[in-house]
């Protein structure tokens, strides 16, 4: 990761998008021609449920300034409830983070529906803007897992308070 | 085709020597390269960890851009593929096949979006260059992880469900029962038909509907393949393509349909002589008794009791002659619902529509002048089945000397429904000729636009003007009663700017027809829960894609046919029921369904036995061994969604490319580049 | 019955010509255990005529009246103010959703505001005396209070452009009903007529009592409304708008004479009615200012006070 | 057949070319109304015209205005009488199938036109606007006797005579007085104008 000084700060957030429903819409939005701010990067799952709070955090410390979280809207769940499961775990998560001292902003959950491209447009762009007023993330204090999935004690502590 | 072929075989090669990774970026001829700085993501990708080879091409999904990555894998250049190119909803599969075909599991392959995601979306070049780079990395960096993993397959069911007994359902019925598969058609009215039945004539040839639709529906009941419910709905779906166990409720009609011949001595002898119920089927134009049947041709040809109405269910006295009357002894009070499992392959959802509800725009006084009708309230009266046996009757009396159609009912309207209903300028043309020929009226049709696109539609259209049909181009801003001279007096008042001559125009009339757009079915989120499948904003049914796969869903092994997608005239949904009777009977001749590859395991040397997975599933697909203390997936059940690997706390439960390490080698891909 | 007071904005037209609308108001509610206190020192709310100079001054006008209001009740909490006239409801509500939503519209009027060492928060919102009567006093406290019911009086209730458009806050826009219910509330019996929002034409854009720019525009349009209303066997227009009142009532003989149709119809404040079957002195309620008022024959004489009526 | 018969005149050329357009013209109507970009999403149904109460009246029917301001044909637009004939009901806005604020932009084209002195002469509305505007701006409430009287003079003073009589009445019944209306604020007011204007 290179910061150069003289650039304007551009944040970079990284989502997570359900398959079924937010990750459609932002195929939408594409196939709608619709602008954003080329600041969030999506990741694919199968379901939100799938989010373990360690990517959350994963993201954080590799450099990201913000993470989104995608999914269908409760009672729409291609399997059922993983969306319970995810906002259960970002409402723990949040508090965690709060705790670490980063704000509410940084850590997004929003329930996109396969069609509404135009959320995921007007979600990225508030996003972007928010974080972007807000500055960079500069955290010290966040472990930085390995890539290779190593799970070191923190992980595993962070694991057990969230699920 | 959207599908990987069934029956993948692919020999295993050898990942010693660590990952070989070919990334192929796709210009989409000007899609992608129109925004996206190819050369540079080429480069970029060059130098990431474990490339072999970087290249791009104007098409990677033509036949030699799939060739360049079967050669580069047959070559032993590379052994896992990255392409950048459109969304893996569009082509996934295609390079999967690709990747199989180059002589390695197809799961040696990751995508990245760089057109839905970055090229169309992007304002600034070098802006979506840089995120076009960031997500190639995420994907490099993560299938280098990727395992080598077979295909999964399952046997198909040769049965097949259809949902809903209108055209569409019917005509997809008999082509799939003509070749020989057993169907289960499921309809919730009492006969089969749907909206078709109620028409008189069909656009644009006038052929008379109940002549084409009957012998079809005589059809399906005869069919030795078909098993034919109606009075029934379907209450759930387990399982997954291939193998779905639905659960159907049939609700009771108090007549026992095995016995009941059709030959309504029993309507007769009804202590209600007179019919006085506004009868359903005829818009409430007609009348009924408690016992009933929607009209002559009904198929099942079987009486309803309508428990509301008789005075039986009501009050429990009642000399009921109706059971007197019925030689075949059909009558069973005592009915309750009863429910039936079938086990089916695939299934089409044929539900249908529904028709605005005028009273939603108080401006045309529907429900307020008695002689504002819908136009499916006209088709019924033109019907000469119908409740004035084709003659146009106004309520109040009479036949109309004018009448004014007024289109685009609830239809491009941001206060109502924002689609263009697509049938509603032929049925009006429809109308306004039927209407004029059986009265002699002068008729007015009102319309914004005229859309006549289709076989012989333009030359209706033609013929009607012949005719003398009055054509103002308008929106019509209300219906009134006021009348502001006396030509006025007593009749309905029109009034519309005559866009054409650019004045307002009051034209009075005697009859108004509303035409009526047309809506996705109230209960259609129901129906999508059910059946797990995708609305749009409006409410139709999602396809899988537009223009390839119209007649598929996201879920696999359900299909669409007819209205239930989108507004579409008879010849359309048709067409498109024969279509997904091709696409189920292919899929079905197959044998074999690939499953997702994406299922969860457990690492049983990691798991804690904590059972937390166990209670999350929720299709039910982790088992616990008591012994052992351990969870284990059944495959075959789990769906893949990794709701399990999110929560486990030991880090045991892991999906199949979707596994943690993978995951966090995306992230960081995609952060650490760029 | 709500015992609070309200703050009342009457506007230049209900104090003028329309003067009787805030007299039986004032009356009304007064009669209802409430009242009616007048902002002070209130200004014009630029009617439509403003918008069509300069918009930000209009929004700045009305801004000025509703932070005026708030200045009066110091607490914090929504304000009611209460426009009679439905011009000046309007261009409240307007002013009101301008300034909620953030913006350079909304900084600089509060800007303008400060300047003059006036803030409006966002408290005070404007009501309709009508929704206020229907949806807070309700109706049954109206039924209550009547002494003299006026069973047998037909009402065409007359809701005109502005207090359904084009923010629709209590009624619907295409078939309000508010009115009529007061009306039925006094034992009177409202007609059904597809007229009630069609503009009366005058005085919309003239702000004054004088048949303006387009004369026979207005009489046209005026004249639909009171042939239907009669054709309809109304005996009375009630309305809540001191323009389209006067409009409605003013030129009647003028009609008659261009269109060759006799016209004799009251029109009314809906207010007015209300405090007859409310056993008000019509002093009060300012009936000796309009230029018709008449009772129709056949309406069963109440003894005074005693309320029990002659079928 | 009624009517007299129309006379022959030589008809101009009445081609619209390009260069007589101003493409910016929706746009620049478009920025001063709150969701005025809608005007683009018009489908030209006729539906304004046909609720409007005084489309009847009008040189162009609303749809007409709509879309000859997206053609560009600003001059046409800017010198119709149109906007000064609609009575702001507000009916065409809420009954427009693709919410087009029509008589939010009937403003807006009165606001261009009486900055570009294009409204039409002799006609009461523009006058009538303006002078309502300066009694407020000086008193800060309007009085009808005035205005209505300032009116006549202006533009038609043979009206005054006609409604005198009405006039007397409703002076007989403490409707409308000579006493001018005014607020005890006027310098505070003036201010707060001056620093909202556009």
């Amino acid at each position: 990761m290179s910061e150069d000084a003289s650039k304007p700060f551009e944040p970079k957030i990284v989502a997570f998008f359900c398959n079924w429903c937010t990750y459609t819409a932002a195929d939408l939005a594409g196939i709608s021609r619709m602008q954003y701010a080329p600041n969030v990067r999506a990741i694919r799952l199968m379901c939100s449920g799938r989010v373990d709070p360690q990517f959350v955090l994963a993201a954080l410390s590799e450099g990201a300034d913000g993470v989104l979280i995608g999914g269908c809207h409760p009672g729409d769940c291609h399997y059922q409830e993983g969306n319970h499961n995810a906002r259960r775990r970002f409402e723990l998560l949040r508090l965690m983070l709060r705790d670490m001292g980063i704000e509410d902003e940084r850590l997004r959950l929003e329930w996109i529906s396969a069609s509404e491209g135009d959320k995921v447009q007007k979600v990225c762009n508030e996003m972007t803007e928010q974080i972007r007023a807000l500055g960079p993330l500069r955290l010290a204090t966040v472990p930085r897992w390995s890539a290779d999935g190593d799970h070191d004690r923190a992980a595993e502590l962070v694991k057990q308070v969230t699920s | 085709m959207l599908e990987p072929e069934g029956g993948l075989t692919s020999q295993p090669i050898s990942t010693n020597g660590g990952p070989r990774i070919g990334v192929y970026v796709c210009h989409c001829g000007l899609n992608i390269a129109g925004k996206v700085d190819i050369q540079a993501v080429v480069e970029f990708a060059s130098t990431l960890p474990n490339v072999a080879v970087a290249r791009d091409y104007k098409f990677m999904c033509s036949d030699p851009g799939q060739e360049l990555i079967e050669r580069d894998l047959r070559d032993g250049l590379v052994n896992r593929v990255v392409v950048a190119s459109c969304s893996p909803l569009m082509h996934e599969a295609t390079f999967r096949k690709a990747t199989a075909k180059g002589g390695t599991s197809p799961f040696y392959f990751q995508m990245a979006s760089i057109r839905e995601h970055v090229s169309w979306v992007t304002v600034d070049n070098d802006d979506a260059t840089a995120k076009a780079k960031a997500l190639v990395a995420g994907a490099v960096r993560r299938v280098a992880l990727h395992e080598y993993l077979e295909p999964r397959q399952a046997s198909v069911r040769p049965d097949v469900m259809i949902v809903g007994g209108g055209i569409a359902g019917i005509h997809a019925a008999l082509t799939m029962a003509d070749a020989g598969k057993h169907v289960y058609l499921v309809e919730r009215e009492s006969t089969i038909g749907g909206h078709m039945a109620k028409f008189d004539k069909t656009f644009p040839t006038l052929d008379c509907a109940a002549c084409i639709l009957t012998p079809k529906m005589s059809a399906v009941r005869a069919h030795p393949n078909i098993t034919l419910w109606t009075y029934a709905d379907v209450v759930s779906v387990e399982g997954f393509t291939g193998d779905f166990t639905v659960r159907v409720r049939h609700r009771p009609r108090y007549v026992r349909e095995d016995l009941c011949t059709g030959c309504l001595a029993c309507i007769d002898a009804c202590v209600h002589k007179q019919a006085k119920i506004p009868a359903e089927f005829d818009e409430g134009l007609g009348k009924r008794k408690p016992i009933y049947i929607p009209f002559p041709q009904a198929t099942p040809p079987v009486v309803v009791v309508d428990p509301e109405a008789c005075i039986w269910f009501k009050t429990g006295k009642c000399p009921r002659p109706c059971i007197e009357a019925c030689e075949r002894d059909a009558f069973d009070f005592e009915q309750t619902e009863t429910f039936e499992e079938v086990k089916v392959g695939a299934i089409i959802l044929a539900t249908g529509f529904k028709t605005f509800d005028a009273a939603k725009m108080p401006e045309y006084g529907y429900g307020v002048y008695p002689n504002v009708y819908t136009s499916l309230e006209v088709e019924r009266l033109l019907n000469a089945a119908g409740p004035t046996s084709g003659e146009v009757v106004l309520r109040g009396g009479g036949k109309p000397k004018v009448v004014g159609i007024i289109h685009c009912v609830g239809s491009r309207d941001a206060k109502h429904n924002l689609w263009c209903s697509k049938v509603c300028c032929m049925y009006s043309l429809k109308l306004a000729h039927m209407v004029k020929e059986r009265t002699g009226a002068e008729v007015y049709n009102f319309y914004i636009d005229m859309r006549t696109p289709g076989k012989g539609y333009e030359e209706f259209y033609d013929k009607i003007l012949k005719e003398g049909v009055h054509m103002v181009r308008g929106r019509v801003a209300g219906v009134t009663d006021e009348a502001a001279s006396l030509e006025e007096e007593g009749r309905l008042v029109i009034r519309a700017e005559d866009t054409l001559i650019g004045s307002v125009r009051r034209i009075p009339v005697d009859m108004v027809i509303l035409a009526v757009g047309v809506e996705p079915q109230p209960d259609a989120q129901d129906v999508r829960r059910l059946f797990n499948i995708s609305c749009g904003g409006e409410g139709f049914f999602t396809e899988r894609h537009p223009k390839l796969a119209p007649v598929s869903t996201f879920t696999d092994g359900v299909f669409l046919a007819g209205a239930c997608q989108g507004p579409k005239d008879i010849p359309e949904t048709v067409a498109q029921a024969g279509a997904a009777a091709a696409e189920v009977l292919a899929m079905v001749d197959r044998g074999a369904v690939v499953l997702e590859a994406s299922t969860a395991f457990i690492d049983d040397a990691a798991c804690s036995g904590c059972k937390t997975c166990v209670g999350l599933c929720p299709f039910g697909a982790i088992g616990f061994d008591d012994e052992r203390k351990k969870a284990s997936v059944n495959e075959v059940v789990c769906k893949g969604c990794g709701i399990c690997v999110g929560a486990c706390p030991s880090g045991a439960a892991q999906q199949h490319l979707f596994t943690d390490a993978e995951i966090f080698s995306e992230i960081e891909g995609v952060l650490e580049y760029v | 019955m709500s015992a609070q007071r309200y703050t009342y904005y009457p506007g230049c037209s209900a104090k003028g010509v329309g003067r009787a609308f805030t007299e039986s108001l004032d009356a009304v509610f007064e009669h209802l255990g409430t009242g009616l206190d007048e902002i002070e020192d209130w200004n014009c709310c630029g009617a439509t005529a403003w918008p069509s100079v300069d918009e930000d001054q209009a929004f700045a006008l009305s801004a000025r009246n509703l932070a005026l209001a708030e200045d009066r009740a110091p607490d914090a909490g929504p304000v009611d103010v209460l426009a009679s006239c439905t011009g000046c409801y309007r261009a409240l509500l307007k002013t009101e959703h301008v300034l909620a939503e953030p913006g350079p519209t909304a900084d600089k009027i509060g800007g303008a505001l400060a300047a003059i060492g006036l803030d409006y928060e966002g408290r005070a919102r404007a009501r309709h005396p009508v929704d206020i009567l229907v949806n807070e006093i309700g109706l049954d406290a109206i039924s209550a209070a009547v002494v003299r019911p006026l069973t047998g009086l037909k009402v065409a209730c007359y809701y005109g452009c502005l207090l359904v458009r084009p923010f629709a806050t209590f009624d619907d826009q295409y078939n309000p009903t508010s009115m009529d219910r007061l009306v039925a509330a006094v034992g009177a019996e409202p007609i059904d007529w597809p007229l009630k929002t069609r503009c009366c034409g005058g005085s919309c854009y003239c702000g004054g009592p004088v048949i303006g720019a387009m004369p026979e525009a207005t009489m046209q349009l005026s004249y639909a409304l009171l042939r239907e209303a009669t054709k309809r066997g109304a005996d009375m227009i009630a309305t809540t708008c001191p323009l389209c009142q006067f409009n409605l009532e003013g030129f009647q003989d003028r009609m008659s004479k261009r269109f060759g149709r006799p016209l004799d119809i009251p029109a009314v404040f809906i207010s007015q009615l209300l405090g007859v079957a409310m056993g008000i002195d019509e002093k009060r309620l300012g009936i000796q200012r309009l230029l018709r008022w008449r009772l129709p024959e056949r309406m069963p004489v109440a003894a005074e006070g005693g309320g029990h009526a002659r079928a | 057949m009624t009517g007299k018969r129309k006379k022959w005149r030589p008809v101009k050329d009445q081609s619209k070319f390009e260069a007589q357009l101003d493409p910016g013209f929706a746009a620049e109507v478009a920025a001063q109304v709150e969701d005025g970009e809608l005007l683009h999403q018009c489908i030209q149904c006729g539906t304004c015209s046909s609720v409007c109460p005084v489309s009847a009246y009008m040189d162009l029917t609303p749809r007409r205005l709509i879309a000859m301001t997206r053609a560009g044909a600003r001059d046409d637009v800017l010198h119709s009488f149109s906007p000064w004939v609609c009575t702001s009901c507000y009916a065409c806005t809420v009954e427009c199938p693709k919410r087009v604020p029509i008589t939010e932009i009937m403003h807006a084209l009165r606001r261009i036109s009486l900055v570009e002195k294009t409204y039409p002469r002799r006609f009461t509305t523009p006058v009538m606007t303006q002078a309502f505007v300066d009694m407020i701006h000086d008193r800060g409430r309007s009085t009808e006797s005035w205005i209505s009287m300032k009116l006549y003079l202006k533009t038609n003073p043979a009206q005054l005579v006609k409604n005198a009589s009405i006039g007397q009445r409703l002076m007989r019944q403490g409707r409308m007085g000579l006493k001018r209306e005014t607020i005890h604020d006027r310098a505070k007011l003036r201010a707060l104008l001056k620093a909202a204007s556009s």
